[in-house]
């Protein structure tokens, strides 16, 4: 496999990349982008139902759940090509809660609905003030059949159908994370939306007493699900990358300034350069960091060196892309600033660097 | 302050703290930020009246005309206070129409045009850019023909900041379409309201609006064109030279850093103080290295200015070094403030009241705008330490 | 390994990994690392004779040969291996010239020089810049006229390093005068003893030789003109092609930032663990996230080099990225280590061996040798990303 | 005063550094700067001799004892200068040395020889292993007239008359540290050289027993004193800066590769420029610094910011002089190199940038 993991995928792979590309082409309009950030909702029916349609929010659910039984590495060539393409991002996040789901309970009865794009689901982990889950508050009712607590930032939270709820270790009969699926329309579920930026709809929500559908055990693998969300973010990060590196080429061979072409002048180059370097660079971590996640075989630094870099690179690389784009990539109605959101955003949630540069100094010199 | 400042600076300094002390309050800064372009809003224009009150809209007037005649230095504490307040900046009509005007207009220009900016009837947009034309301003295409004794304006303007709310526009425009292209340019004064100006609004990602404005067959009378036909390039300049002290200004990115400080001092994540992590210690430390830094070569540009040079080396490090430590600040606040730190303004309970997600957005421009950075480290090279064209 | 070797790269690697635990020692690494270049010691003999023994001098011949027909990902397994452990590197006589012959020469040619390299004979310094042609090449002036059966070489080469310890020098002159820069040179083979060959040692920054080497009316029969007359440009990228696997290498880096984190494990400043040291942890982290990041690239060299490509633009990656990434490396080391770190490598004690204020010093060159770092990201604008050239 | 402390020199200053610059020019050549390398003692004696007849190191000791008493912003000019004109750096650690004697001792009865630069003064302030004065070792001997203990890495330890040695607290009449003025010639000392990079002689000092000239209390002012010892490395460090930005200016609008002056290239152009920034900004960060100290009011962070800022920009602008002088500027017998040198080796001493940013943290932060 190695490298032609990422430089040459597989023909069914390549095909489905193919799909998205076009799909995004198709249906991924500036025009409807705006208009969803308009609605506030960040998507609109029709489309999130042709996405399910797809079925390329169940790709990576299980066979007998009426999913397409794919691989990590499958899902993730799915979601960079999404990402490049700016889907919605509730679709992703909704994809991301599917696998959520499926990896936590393989056999959970909620899956079919969710495999057949009839149900959906968000994950709601941080709290205000508690990122880590050692730090969640929200815990089980005495009754033993619902929960307290408060979610915050849940992306999607009002459209999503299930709540997947991570619980405080606290409460706890075991000594890694619980969760509990919730049914958002269902008793005691408040959804207070949130005016944030990243282009994705976002609320705090309360549970109040809320009824548990199923209740789930992180278990053991807690840790490896943890960075197999992660992962899906990389795959998004690198789509994005792609994509503000494309605009960028593609500007800069076209715009004229001082009577020529941009791209000839060696500053110009030069930074577009810098941005391939780390492009690669944080590709070639991302890709295998989720390849050796797929295969369990995680060197030391692998997945926490990717984070890092591929989180800090796609800003940069936007960053820059802005800069050669100038007044032009600025307008609200230019895709780019969509990336950019998205790179600052994934960055927040997903790929804060901090915790993985203490972790990766602590294996080096502890 | 500063390499000491002399008394008469220390004591002008106190006097616009004092100044800010009694008329900027929290209403003030929270119009200023969620007004954005919009214009003057009842808080802005209470400040300003205060301003002009105190004679300070002619802060960079000589005493002769009517002004304070600051020094340079002067000028930039005054603006580097306004800014670590938060208060609206001295409109451009002040600081760079006005002056250039009162240097390149005719007397019956400036007996026309000063009173009424100074009594606040006018209010200027300026329009160089086109969209062929950034930073290659010398490219522009809108033209003014002579017809009798009107100008005729054709032709289209971008990032026509303001438009929408100024009753004017200084407007650079091509006169003399056969000399050289640097050669032939003019400012003109058009009214926004005169029969053919059409604005059309631009939003921008840091939720700001700009303009395009198209001109279609618009008529002003001739002495509308001010100074001489043909050296609209040089009064462009000369009117930047006057934007100088506040371009390189690092005094938005330190008061956006400043609260995220107090921010990062009294917030807790997973139940421990955020002021306690090392990162984020390390983060914050060099950041401030970097502003204390960056604030210097502000201060250079206005010492420069008053040794009577123009500072185009200087103020091109300060632009180029502020625009990109402001995305730097940006970039590691929102990381700092991670979750939270995407709410916007009008959230209550946005830490920093959403200005880091905001400086991220806005960043881009610092640093395209007003001149690509590119063309400020040209100008290093070519003005600052003599390095060859060709 | 990376991204999954295949059970075949993965028993090669094995096997370089077991005879590096074979032959490479400590007093190699330290011969290597003082010996400069100052040629070949007994140790560094030793190990290179292991390597013949088993026919790894040809590892990158092909089968027919002779050879071992080792894709270039196995190369750069190799090399990242050898690099690792601080053993000395093949010789470009093995890995650059040798392959180059193979493919240029005549069948006399090949029969003349490829047996005399194998059996050690031949030892090559490579002669390419000038003083006044450095990054580039094309315009050298060192030329070769024909005189009967010979030729007849006059001229000066830079920073020929080497060459003080070489057999013969393989030198890019310039042939035909009136033909185009880029098409009037050849490669040819010069004895270093031949008559009017003479070697000026130049001492540069990180204590090493190089050299300048002049020849005057230096006369080589005719058919040490290696292949075609005026193809020499390009049978020098060529040469450099069969260089990208170690140019880009971070191996080198790698081994030294190891080193350094061993270092710091053990290391105790003011009574305190300096591996609790925040600012250490972060700096550290940091660099090892860089240099996990830079390692790939390499690969990707590899891996379009199996795929019949000439990746110039990834392997302008790889040797911009690492080689600035080995600065920041030996500058945040140096910082690190302390006073301790100022420590030569021959003082006993030194920590890290003094590599890391070697490497400081050694660190420029990386960037502007090989073809500066501008030159690199040209490269990559044209060639990776298809930017036009005017 | 303000910015023309440094951009306007006094007079006097003005005057001073045409004196070293012309001294410099004709005195410090790179020939006599290698053949004092492999002296291994940095500097010789006739060169030696001529600065100190110059007065140079006698500048800020006390009119009373026979020096000019100018002041730190005087002692800065010269020390820029001398460091641009790459004086030995024995040298100025001579000057560095009698600063600091006076400082602590304004009524030293040695200080009238140093003035007159019969005698020399060193600091022998580091331990191996302990950088904090907290953390030093030496300390008096029971019979309460001599010393014993370790130092590491003293300039000039075997050429310098005297050695002024920093005690440990733990022994302490004080809680701040006291030094001892010891004869490098008397009994009880001795030196071991040491092979180091940065082209300054350096030792490791052992004192044993060793007979105390004069004990010396560090005081409540011993901060101040350290500030003024870096304040002196800060002025060398503008110096060298300068110099290294004046060589690539010189080289790169004459070197010419493919067919034009490397000065046309705007890589190269765009690198100046980014020297220049770096340059500037740390040029007034230093002489803020230097000029507060003096005047004792030094504000929040202008010390703590100066130090990095001028430490890591040194490096930086010779790492970028190296690169654009190629080849050239990298043989043994190129200027540039040896600013490079001073570069690190002044940083790894005075500069270093962990304690000064995480004290400017515990400013903003506690």
């Amino acid at each position: 496999m190695r490298l032609e993991v990422q430089l040459e995928p597989t023909s069914e792979q390549e095909e489905m990349r193919r799909a998205v590309r076009e799909f995004c082409t198709r249906e991924v309009t500036i025009e409807r982008l705006l208009e969803w950030e308009r609605l506030g909702s960040g998507v609109d029916a029709r489309i999130a139902q042709a996405v399910a349609e797809l079925g390329w929010i169940g790709l990576g659910l299980p066979v007998a759940k009426g999913g397409s039984g794919a691989s990590l590495l499958d899902v993730a060539h799915l979601v960079e090509e999404c990402a490049r393409g700016l889907l919605p991002r509730p679709l992703l996040s909704r994809l991301r809660g599917a696998l959520g789901l499926a990896w936590l309970a393989p056999e959970s009865p909620q899956l079919a609905a969710v495999a057949r794009g009839e149900r959906s689901v968000t994950l709601a982990l941080d709290e205000p003030d508690a990122r880590s889950p050692a730090a969640w508050r929200t815990a089980a009712a005495p009754d033993g059949r619902s929960i307290n607590g408060v979610k915050g930032y849940v992306v999607d939270a009002a459209a999503a159908d299930l709540h997947l709820v991570g619980l405080g270790r606290a409460e706890g009969l075991s000594n890694e994370p619980r969760f509990a699926l919730i049914d958002r329309g269902g008793p005691g579920v408040s959804i207070e939306p949130l005016l944030a930026f990243g282009n994705d709809p976002q609320a705090h929500v309360t549970y109040r007493d809320a009824p548990v559908l199923e209740w789930l055990d992180g278990g053991p693998g807690f840790a490896d699900w943890q960075r197999r969300q992660v992962a899906l973010a990389l795959a998004e990060m690198v789509g994005g990358m792609a994509a503000a590196i494309d605009a960028t080429l593609a500007w800069v061979k076209e715009r004229e300034q001082f009577g020529q072409k941009i791209a000839i002048f060696q500053a110009v180059r030069h930074q577009v350069a810098d941005m391939g370097i780390r492009f690669t660079s944080a590709r070639h971590l991302a890709w295998q960091a989720i390849s050796r996640l797929q295969s369990g075989s995680l060197g030391e630094t692998d997945f926490e060196s990717a984070v890092v870099w591929v989180g800090q690179s796609f800003k940069q690389i936007c960053w820059t892309a802005h800069h050669l784009h100038g007044g032009a990539g600025f307008v609200v109605e230019h895709p780019l600033r969509f990336h950019s959101e998205r790179a600052q955003s994934l960055c927040i949630r997903w790929t804060p660097e901090a915790p993985m540069l203490a972790r990766i100094a602590a294996t080096m010199l502890d | 302050m500063d390499y000491e400042l002399s008394p008469r600076e220390r004591a002008w300094r106190d006097e616009v703290r004092g100044f800010i002390a009694e008329h900027v309050d929290e209403r003030l800064v929270d119009e200023t930020r969620l007004r954005g372009n919009e214009g003057r809003g009842p808080e802005a224009q209470r400040f300003l009246d205060a301003l002009r009150a105190r004679g300070w809209d002619r802060i960079a007037f000589p005493v002769e005309s009517g002004g304070l005649g600051k020094t340079a230095v002067e000028q930039w504490l005054f603006i580097d206070q306004i800014e670590t307040a938060g208060a609206p900046m001295l409109p451009l009509t002040f600081t760079s129409v006005a002056p250039t005007i009162l240097r390149i207009g005719t007397d019956q220009q400036r007996q026309e045009w000063l009173p009424r900016i100074q009594r606040g009837e006018v209010d200027f947009a300026l329009g160089y850019s086109e969209s062929e034309a950034g930073t290659d301003l010398a490219s522009l295409r809108t033209r003014a023909n002579l017809d009798g004794d009107h100008w005729v304006v054709n032709g289209q303007k971008m990032w026509n900041t303001m438009a929408h709310t100024a009753t004017h526009n200084w407007l650079a425009v091509r006169t003399e379409p056969d000399a050289p292209k640097h050669k032939g340019i003019s400012m003109i004064i058009v009214p926004m309201d005169a029969p053919g100006v059409s604005v059309q609004p631009i939003q921008v990602w840091p939720g700001l609006r700009t303009n395009a404005v198209f001109f279609d067959n618009v008529r002003v009378p001739r002495d509308y064109l001010m100074g001489e036909r043909g050296l609209g390039f040089y009064y462009a300049a000369m009117a930047l030279n006057f934007e100088r002290l506040s371009i390189g200004s690092a005094g938005m990115a330190r008061r956006i850093f400043d609260a995220l400080v107090r921010d990062v001092r009294e917030r807790v994540v997973d139940g421990q103080p955020l002021r306690e992590n090392p990162w984020v210690r390390d983060r914050l430390a060099r950041l401030r290295v970097e502003l204390d830094a960056a604030r210097l070569l502000a201060l250079e540009v206005a010492i420069r200015l008053d040794k009577g040079e123009v500072p185009a080396a200087a103020s091109s490090m300060a632009k180029a070094c502020v625009s990109e430590l402001a995305q730097r600040v940006a970039d590691t606040g929102c990381e700092i403030l991670g979750l939270d730190g995407q709410l916007h303004a009008e959230e209550p309970g946005a830490p920093v009241k959403g200005r880091l997600q905001w400086l991220y957005r806005l960043s881009p421009m610092l640093a395209f705008g007003g001149g690509t950075n590119e063309v400020q480290r040209d100008i290093i090279g070519f003005m600052g330490y003599g390095l060859p064209r060709k």
